[in-house]
């Protein structure tokens, strides 16, 4: 304590100077506030109120953040004493996961199952807000410390919005899975924090002596540590053998929780996961590690198992989740290249994945709304009774899989020739290896995202179903989303030279 | 002399006896309190290493941020734990497998 | 318009073009014209083909002994290699383009009878389609072109033979003919790519005429060497063997004969002009134009098919009853005559054996034709369930239809090559030379020559059994049938007057004036080579008295076998009888093992395909399948082929990585943990 | 407004002017489309007429000797230190694309023609034929590979609905195997393109390319990138220009398609509706082909010099293998897919002896195949629109029923076959005789292949014999006669002017060896170059 207390005025002022840049968290931070006190005040349609007010405030950030992205240009700032890190593509990530966030909320009250909820959702947009927070912080991390809370914030708030949906089983039954195996990942995670902190010596992870310190420790140790973090931090991202859990709670969970699980924890890990290996990659004097091979691996093999999985589904939200395991496989590819394009490659492809899998996530639960739809027999011949919303699944399908002219295939590309162009330099096996994957993985998951048009067009409906009424905003929405793939498949500079 | 090596290995066998607890019990709470085990596995080895790091008493404070992680994570844990009680009258992870490939 | 001689004669030029187009120009418009026109379609053939002959007369009097010359213009460019279309003209076009267009014409004139009406606009659009394909094939100077009238003319005697389409047999035969005559397409086409491959030309006159490309190459220790280029000399042979096959299957030789017989299915008339005279002749005279090609070896190969091709279908032709089946093996047995002479060397004798023949036979056609539609008049008359062209319903005829039987006659007479016809004269040339080529070589030699004159001794006897059948004895079909009303005749002018025509163009004047010897023949002289020396020894006085004395034994043999009732001939279930009324079996043979293995083999390619490739193995995929774990499952869309293996390898995998899936939280935990742990250990055991 | 950019995007501008008509109006859809194709036809003609030739427009490496230029930056992407993506829109044509595009502008009319077939959910149908339509347009026009690939992947789409919604029973096999199977070769053609992009630079710029032609000039290709020609990379033990090589050609191999891997063509082809395998037998299996002369044969020239051997081997077995497979089909469709097979084995024969001859008989080969097979599968989606039968043992007689069909068959069987005086003649007998005259191919391929003209008789002529001629037999009896009534005059129209072309071609084989003369011998000379 002694020897903290000349440097107190320096943190201080390193604070109150910090909390410029942190604008758009405070925002969110009012924002949480705000909500809750609307949810509490208003006795009778609070759900709207409140909804409309998280949409305002998460616009707000949005703006907010552009406006840090203005001003960062091309810097690397460390806020409150280097808790927190922002730069260019941390800010582009908070912006996607506000965008989003955005549209998840407008989403919520569209689904059918979330609208019958009897309470009322005026606690999942306050549970939604603070979740963003997190993720904001999530993204920002810079030290065990912060990583470690942001990602309990995070949980914390999933947990809950997976388990929403009090009178359903499967909703129950989602979140005890989801919590169970969330918290003893958290554990795992915290165990590797503190054995990595009495390795390193510090929360830091910029700390200059950081990679010094661990390469005099012992590897065995180091690695365990090393393995138990990214354990952690690879529950968010579902990677393979940490993705149990994904399939059963997207089933589970009610769509937009769905949508929200799939997108947001997902970019927010990426972000820091990029974050935690930027000093090892940094210094080369790391040697205890070989995270290419490693990250290359659980690429690898979470790409052909959420993809080859993918094949057998039925359910249309356990086939995306199938899906979305085999994407973070494919993302992961573009995290080894570890290279500036590598990231922004990321970016890009985590963007247009959200975009996607939020329309795709849409159109199954409008469906389940319209037609009582869940599994892929229930779509029987369903596209020529609903020709625009069939036509803009096929086209975020199309996306998904990476087939031109899509934003998803620009995505693919551009991760493509990241990897290449570092292959290049270095001629490592495993990024060969890892473009291959890539490939064969498309045509499998061709092979799952086609039978969703079969089933729509190819089909033919058996039986007449009763009609349930239509969702206009719901289906404005996923049409927005679609002409935004195709823009982007077209014109991809207009966002990826944002990233 | 209580060395940083007693502690560690403490840490350990509680981080131990806390995966055998969530990979066997047949009850929900049960596991939580497995969990529970590793966190404070984890908090122990925090304070323990906390005690080298004289700078930033980075060990400490991060234990008592756990703590109350811990606690809250927990409380959401019952909460669902207790409605999964109401849907299934059971709270045997086996029993509840509705949702499965 | 470029020349590579410089006397380029435009009237020549425009007369021969006309001559070639005039049919075609017929033939456009009878196919677009509606169906019913009927006679008229008739009529304006006959006009256009008249106008060919005219106007093929003026060519060949300007063309006839006056030396070769080409003329051609561009047609395209492929490469660096420029096509040309062209005429070459020589005394051969000349001749050819004449003899075409002189039998077509009664053929023609004939047919506005011979043909029903109704079908003759359909009819017509054929024929005067054949002619200009025949007549602009004997003119052209290129490769090119020559194939592509080539198989023109194949395409023609394809519609022919299958006028009528309705009747199975004549369809069948038509793909027949094609089909083999494709064959020798294909040898044709592949000897004219490796001649353009070696010369890096089409042109016929710079391959082949005097002092020519191919003259100037040479096969040096197994390398064929040209000016431009040198190949192995495996395809020298490679391209007398396309020659060759080509030859063999538009000239019916043997092995490649088969079709001709079932080809006359088609209209008689079309048989006297296509299967008699021209189309068959195409296979002789593309052995002249491309005559330098061939070594001794080749030649030697070429007289020893005509050679075997004429005895056998002389000795299938002994024992047919069909009318049009006997000439047909004659007709193939006279090409092997021809094929044989330019084996031998003797160029000039079998060129002039194909013009004479092509007159003698198409009568010999017309005049079964004749014959054919008087006996079907009578069948569908009395309905009788009877083959109007089998002879041993006939008889007697000599009586009712006098012009017939006398033109008959003639043309047989030519046939066996008695004297004051023209057979004789181009006949006995062709064997006399035989058997002056043998002189010089080994005895086996021999054995070419003796065999051809067996021949020229069967021939005369199933030609002697021919007339005997049919115009000798009483009308066979009135001893069955007592009661039949007989009133058959000669038919109409239009019957008549082509067998006049060609009866007379039989006789020996139209080629010598003297009867007696050939080498005197304007036709025979035109070709000889300049320093050709007539060689007098004693085989012109032998062997023509030999053959007429043979001739008239067997003649009369065959009137004491067939008139008088003799046994003198072999029995019917003796082995040789069988072989020959079977054709030798040889189309037998290439039905059950040639047709039958390539279909069982495309059977076989396509299970193959099915089964093997589409399917890559299904035991491999059922043993995936087992081992994976997996049920029989597999959706309806997807159950078989390629995608079926790729289908439970992909399932396979996530079938692998779903099976942990299932439901338990802990069961999650437990694998995640051993993932990790397993992950942890490889990377610090590496 | 460029030329080249109408041709490509009418159909696209028809398509959206079909998607936003109501739907009463969906009697109109199929002349909307018509209008939209015969605009293009008159763009191709065109085209075809301002098209000048001479050794200075021959195109293929020398990208101002392209005609109808166009060429717009489009995308461009910042990629820090990696320099910029850049991207162009660029079309141009030279000898090889031209005929690809006016062959396409005809037989999208006839596809249209007979798509009047076609009565379930027309707006549907319409919309994804223009689509198809325009990506086909693009694939020949592109000369920027991403562009290229854009337009390539975009044909599956429409492609894949087409069969699977308008197709025949087992329609969703067909289509989903039609899609696995070019998916699976166009995914691993994505990854050499962007290794390309990365080996090759700008000369102008600087910047990395997907520039076709600038991809052509071995010395475009930056020191030590995997493409290289000098730096001898390898990739899993082979050497990498032969892997791109191989790839690619698998990809447009499976289009071609090349035994073996062309199970896919006798599906698609045959649950297809009628107008759908036109496109796909007429156009797009020339997608291949053009693809393997302006891809793997102008960016890996040397591979294809070395390869040619294995190259000529498959076009061989493709011709043997087809027409064989062809001689043992009861279903005409079936018959008329195996024939392609077949057919388009010549092109893979012609193009891999790499010679003036070969390669124009080649091309002859694409166009004259494109014209008749349209014609052929016109003519048996006639017979199947009228009985709902194709198989070949259910008919007899047909030239007494329907006279004016069996012409129309007849001349395109005969041309098909090969008939001097069609198209298809001058095409086979020229890639035969460019094998022959090839160093690079052994003789007795060029002889093995003229065995493929003998089968396709084989196979065309028992057709016509079993189906055609003999005593009028059909299966349905009298309610087959009375349906089974002669031409109208809108399929007339369509078979009448591809049997014109079919003659045209074959009798003025100028048509098109006057225009794709210079870029051809521009092809040979460069690859030879390349190799020296």
């Amino acid at each position: 304590m002694p020897q903290l207390l000349p440097n107190i005025s320096a943190l201080l002022n390193n604070v109150t100077d910090s909390l410029d840049m942190f604008r758009p968290e405070l925002c969110l931070i009012v924002l949480f506030l705000l909500v809750m006190a609307c949810d509490l005040i208003y006795a009778s349609n609070k759900g709207r109120a409140c909804r409309m007010l998280t949409c305002a405030g998460l616009l707000l950030v949005l703006v907010a953040n552009w406006g840090e992205y203005i001003e960062t240009d091309d810097n690397v700032l460390f806020l409150f004493n280097g808790s927190l890190i922002l730069h260019h593509s941390n800010i582009v990530l908070k912006m996607i996961i506000d965008a989003v966030a955005f549209a998840i909320v407008l989403f919520f009250p569209w689904d059918d199952q979330l609208r019958k909820h009897g309470k009322g959702m005026g606690d999942a947009y306050t549970i939604i807000t603070a979740s963003v927070l997190g993720l904001h912080v999530m993204v920002m991390s810079s030290t065990l410390l912060t990583i470690f809370l942001s990602v309990e914030m995070v949980s914390i708030a999933s947990y809950l919005l997976v388990a929403y949906r009090t009178e359903s089983g499967f909703s129950a039954e989602a979140g005890l899975k989801y919590v169970l195996f969330g918290m003893a990942a958290s554990a795992v995670m915290l165990y590797g924090i503190s054995l990595f902190y009495g390795l390193s010596g510090t929360l830091n992870l910029f700390d200059g002596n950081l990679i010094t310190h661990l390469q005099q420790a012992d590897t065995a140790m180091v690695t365990l540590a090393v393995v138990l973090i990214l354990a952690g931090i690879g529950f968010k991202l579902s990677v393979v053998p940490l993705h149990f859990w994904v399939p059963d709670v997207y089933q589970g969970a009610a769509t937009p929780v769905t949508a929200y699980l799939s997108i947001l924890p997902k970019i927010a890990g990426f972000g820091l996961l990029v974050t935690f290996l930027t000093p090892f990659i940094a210094d080369p004097a790391w040697k205890q590690v070989d995270y290419v091979t490693l990250l290359s691996v659980a690429g690898i093999i979470t790409m052909i198992a959420g993809n080859f999985a993918a094949v057998w589904q039925q359910n249309v939200k356990r086939l995306l989740a199938y899906s979305g395991i085999g994407h973070t496989g494919f993302a992961l590819m573009a995290v080894v290249t570890f290279s500036a394009q590598g990231i922004k490659a990321l970016n890009f492809y985590l963007a247009v994945y959200a975009v996607a899998n939020l329309g795709t996530l849409m159109l199954a639960s409008y469906f389940a709304n319209t037609m009582k739809a869940e599994n892929l027999d229930d779509y029987k011949g369903l596209g020529f009774k609903y020709p625009v919303a069939s036509v803009c699944f096929v086209i975020l399908l199309i996306s998904l899989t990476g087939i031109p002219v899509s934003a998803g295939f620009n995505a693919k590309v551009i991760v493509f020739s990241a990897v290449y162009e570092v292959y290049q330099q270095g001629h490592n096996v495993m990024l060969l290896t890892l473009l291959m994957t890539g490939a064969v993985t498309t045509v499998v998951s061709l092979f799952y995202y086609l039978k969703i048009p079969l089933y729509l067009f190819l089909k033919k409906q058996e039986s007449e179903i009763h009609e349930y009424p239509s969702y206009k905003k719901l289906l404005v929405m996923v049409v927005i989303l679609s002409a935004l793939i195709i823009l982007l498949g077209i014109f991809p500079d207009l966002l990826a030279n944002l990233m | 002399m209580i060395t940083l090596t007693h502690y560690l290995l403490v840490s350990a066998a509680l981080f131990s006896i806390g995966l055998y607890v969530i990979l066997s019990k047949r009850n929900a709470i049960q596991i939580l309190i497995g969990i529970e085990l590793m966190l404070n596995a984890a908090i122990l080895n925090l304070v323990a290493f906390g005690k080298f790091d004289k700078i930033n008493n980075g060990g400490q404070s991060f234990a008592l941020f756990a703590i109350v992680l811990a606690a809250a994570t927990t409380a959401v844990a019952l909460a669902i734990v207790l409605n999964v009680y109401r849907r299934y009258k059971t709270i045997d992870p086996d029993k509840i497998n509705q949702l499965k490939d | 318009m470029t020349s590579t001689s410089p006397h380029i004669d435009t009237v020549v030029v425009t007369c021969t073009l006309l001559a070639a187009g005039l049919p075609l120009v017929a033939s456009a418009v009878n196919f677009l014209l509606p169906a019913k026109t009927g006679k008229a379609s008739g009529w304006l053939s006959v006009l256009a083909i008249l106008g060919s002959l005219a106007f093929a007369g003026i060519v060949f009097n300007k063309v006839w002994n006056a030396g070769e010359w080409s003329v051609q213009q561009e047609w395209f460019t492929i490469g660096n290699t420029k096509v040309y279309g062209g005429l070459l003209f020589n005394n051969l076009s000349a001749l050819m383009l004449l003899l075409v267009s002189a039998i077509a014409l009664p053929v023609h004139i004939y047919s506005t009878a011979y043909i029903k009406p109704a079908e003759q606009n359909r009819y017509f659009t054929y024929l005067s389609f054949f002619c200009f394909s025949m007549l602009a094939l004997v003119v052209v100077n290129n490769l090119v072109m020559l194939y592509a009238f080539w198989e023109l003319v194949g395409f023609s005697s394809y519609l022919l033979i299958g006028f009528w389409f309705t009747r199975d047999n004549a369809v069948k035969a038509n793909k027949k003919a094609f089909i083999i005559n494709r064959i020798g397409d294909i040898g044709l086409l592949s000897a004219i790519i490796i001649l353009f491959v070696q010369y890096h030309t089409f042109d016929l006159a710079a391959l082949f005429g005097h002092n020519g490309l191919v003259f100037n190459s040479s096969i040096h220790d197994g390398v064929w060497v040209a000016a431009t280029n040198q190949l192995p000399s495996v395809w020298q042979f490679t391209a007398f063997a396309g020659i060759f096959l080509a030859v063999a299957a538009k000239s019916a030789q043997f092995p490649l004969h088969t079709w001709l017989p079932d080809a006359m299915e088609g209209p008689t008339s079309v048989s006297a002009l296509i299967h008699a005279a021209t189309m068959v002749a195409a296979g002789v005279f593309l052995l002249c134009r491309v005559y330098p090609l061939f070594n001794t070896t080749e030649l030697d190969i070429l007289a020893i098919v005509g050679c075997f091709t004429a005895f056998m279908a002389a000795t299938i032709a002994l024992t047919q009853n069909d009318l049009k089946r006997i000439l047909a093996y004659s007709t193939i047995s006279q090409l092997g005559y021809m094929i044989m002479a330019m084996g031998i060397d003797a160029y000039a004798s079998s060129l002039f054996h194909l013009v004479t023949h092509a007159f003698f036979k198409s009568l010999l056609f017309l005049c079964a034709g004749v014959i054919i539609h008087e006996v079907q008049h009578i069948k569908d008359e009395h309905q009788l369930d009877i083959d109007p062209q089998n002879i041993l319903y006939m008889g007697g005829l000599r009586k009712k239809m006098p012009v017939t039987f006398i033109a008959t006659v003639v043309g047989c007479l030519a046939l066996v090559g008695l004297p004051l016809t023209s057979g004789y004269l181009s006949k006995d040339s062709i064997l006399i030379q035989a058997f002056e080529w043998a002189e010089a070589k080994a005895w086996y030699y021999k054995i070419l020559p003796v065999s051809i004159l067996l021949t020229s001794g069967l021939t005369a006897f199933y030609v002697a059994r021919l007339i005997f059948k049919v115009f000798f004895g009483e009308f066979k079909l009135k001893e069955i049938l007592p009661d039949i009303n007989l009133h058959v005749s000669d038919g109409s002018l239009a019957y008549r007057l082509p067998l006049i025509l060609l009866a007379l163009c039989s006789l020996f004047p139209l080629f010598s004036l003297n009867p007696f010897l050939y080498e005197h023949a304007w036709l025979f002289k035109g070709f000889l080579p300049v320093d050709h020396l007539a060689r007098e020894n004693v085989y012109h006085t032998i062997v023509p008295a030999v053959v007429n004395i043979m001739s008239v034994f067997v003649v009369y043999w065959a009137y004491a076998v067939y008139i008088q009732q003799r046994k003198l001939v072999f029995t019917q279930n003796s082995f040789l009888f069988r072989l020959s009324y079977h054709h030798w079996y040889i189309d037998t043979f290439y039905q059950q093992v040639i047709v039958k293995a390539v279909m069982a083999f495309s059977r076989a390619l396509f299970w193959f395909d099915r089964q093997v490739i589409d399917g890559l193995i299904h035991s491999f995929t059922s043993a995936g399948k087992f081992l994976a774990g997996l049920s029989a499952w597999a959706d309806r869309y997807l159950v078989d082929g390629f995608l079926l293996l790729i289908t439970q390898v992909v399932k396979g995998i996530g079938s692998f990585f779903r099976s942990f899936q299932g439901g338990k939280v802990q069961y999650y935990l437990y694998s995640m943990l051993i993932l990790i742990l397993t992950l942890f250990i490889i990377k610090i055991l590496i | 407004m460029n030329m080249l950019t109408l041709f490509i995007f009418i159909p696209a501008l028809f398509g959206l002017l079909i998607l936003v008509l109501p739907d009463n109006l969906k009697q109109t859809f199929k002349y909307i489309t018509l209008a939209a194709t015969l605009i293009q036809l008159a763009l191709g003609i065109y085209l075809y007429l301002n098209f000048k030739t001479g050794a200075e427009f021959a195109g293929i490496n020398h990208e101002q000797q392209f005609q109808f230029v166009q060429k717009l930056p489009w995308i461009s992407l910042n990629l820090g230190n990696a320099g910029r993506m850049q991207v162009d829109y660029f079309v141009g044509i030279d000898g090889i694309s031209v005929l690809m595009l006016v062959m396409t502008a005809v037989v999208m009319v006839i596809a249209v023609l007979a798509s009047w077939e076609i009565k379930r959910n027309l707006k549907g149908f319409f919309a994804l034929f223009l689509m198809l339509d325009m990506a086909v347009a693009g694939v020949f026009c592109a000369l920027d590979f991403f562009l290229f690939y854009l337009f390539y992947e975009l044909m599956l789409l429409p492609l894949y609905f087409l069969i699977g919604m308008w197709g025949g029973v087992r329609r969703e096999y067909a289509a989903i195997k039609f899609f696995l199977y070019t998916l699976f070769g166009s995914v691993f053609m994505l990854l050499i393109m962007v290794g390309l992009y990365l080996s090759v630079t700008d000369p102008g710029t600087g910047n990395h390319t997907f520039n076709l032609i600038s991809m052509m000039n071995p010395a475009n290709y930056s020191e030590g990138s995997v493409f290289s020609l000098t730096s001898h990379q390898m990739l899993f033990g082979i050497p990498a220009r032969v892997l791109g090589f191989t790839v690619i050609f698998i990809a447009f191999a499976i289009k071609v398609p090349v035994v073996p891997l062309h199970t896919w063509l006798p599906d698609a082809h045959v649950e297809a509706p009628t107008p759908v395998s036109i496109i796909l037998a007429g156009v797009l299996l020339k997608v291949g082909g053009y693809g393997i002369i302006r891809i793997c044969m102008g960016i890996f020239p040397e591979v294809a010099m070395s390869g040619a051997f294995w190259l000529g081997l498959l076009g061989v077995i493709s011709i043997i293998y087809g027409a064989l497979n062809a001689l043992a089909q009861r279903d005409l469709k079936r018959l008329i897919a195996y024939s392609s097979v077949s057919h388009m084995g010549f092109v893979l024969l012609g193009l891999a002896s790499l010679t003036a001859e070969g390669v124009s008989g080649a091309m002859m080969q694409m166009v004259s195949h494109g014209f008749l097979s349209s014609m052929l599968f016109f003519l048996v989606g006639i017979i199947y629109e009228r009985v709902h039968d194709r198989d070949i043992y259910n008919f007899r007689g047909l030239a007494t029923t329907m006279p004016q069909y069996t012409t129309f068959v007849m001349i395109a069987f005969f041309a098909s076959l090969g008939l001097p005086g069609f198209s298809a003649f001058v095409a086979e007998a020229f890639t035969l005789a460019g094998t022959f005259k090839s160093e690079l191919v052994p003789h007795w391929m060029a002889v093995c292949g003229s065995v493929g003209i003998l089968l396709s008789a084989a196979y065309f002529l028992w057709t016509l014999q079993r189906m055609f001629f003999g005593k009028e037999l059909l299966k349905g009896g009298e309610s087959w006669k009375q349906s089974l009534t002669g031409l109208k005059v809108r399929e007339k129209l369509a078979l009448f002017p591809l049997a014109v072309l079919a003659l045209a071609l074959g009798v003025m084989p100028s048509l098109v060896f006057g225009k794709i003369n210079d870029s051809v011998l521009a092809l040979i000379e460069f690859t030879k170059q390349v190799v020296r």
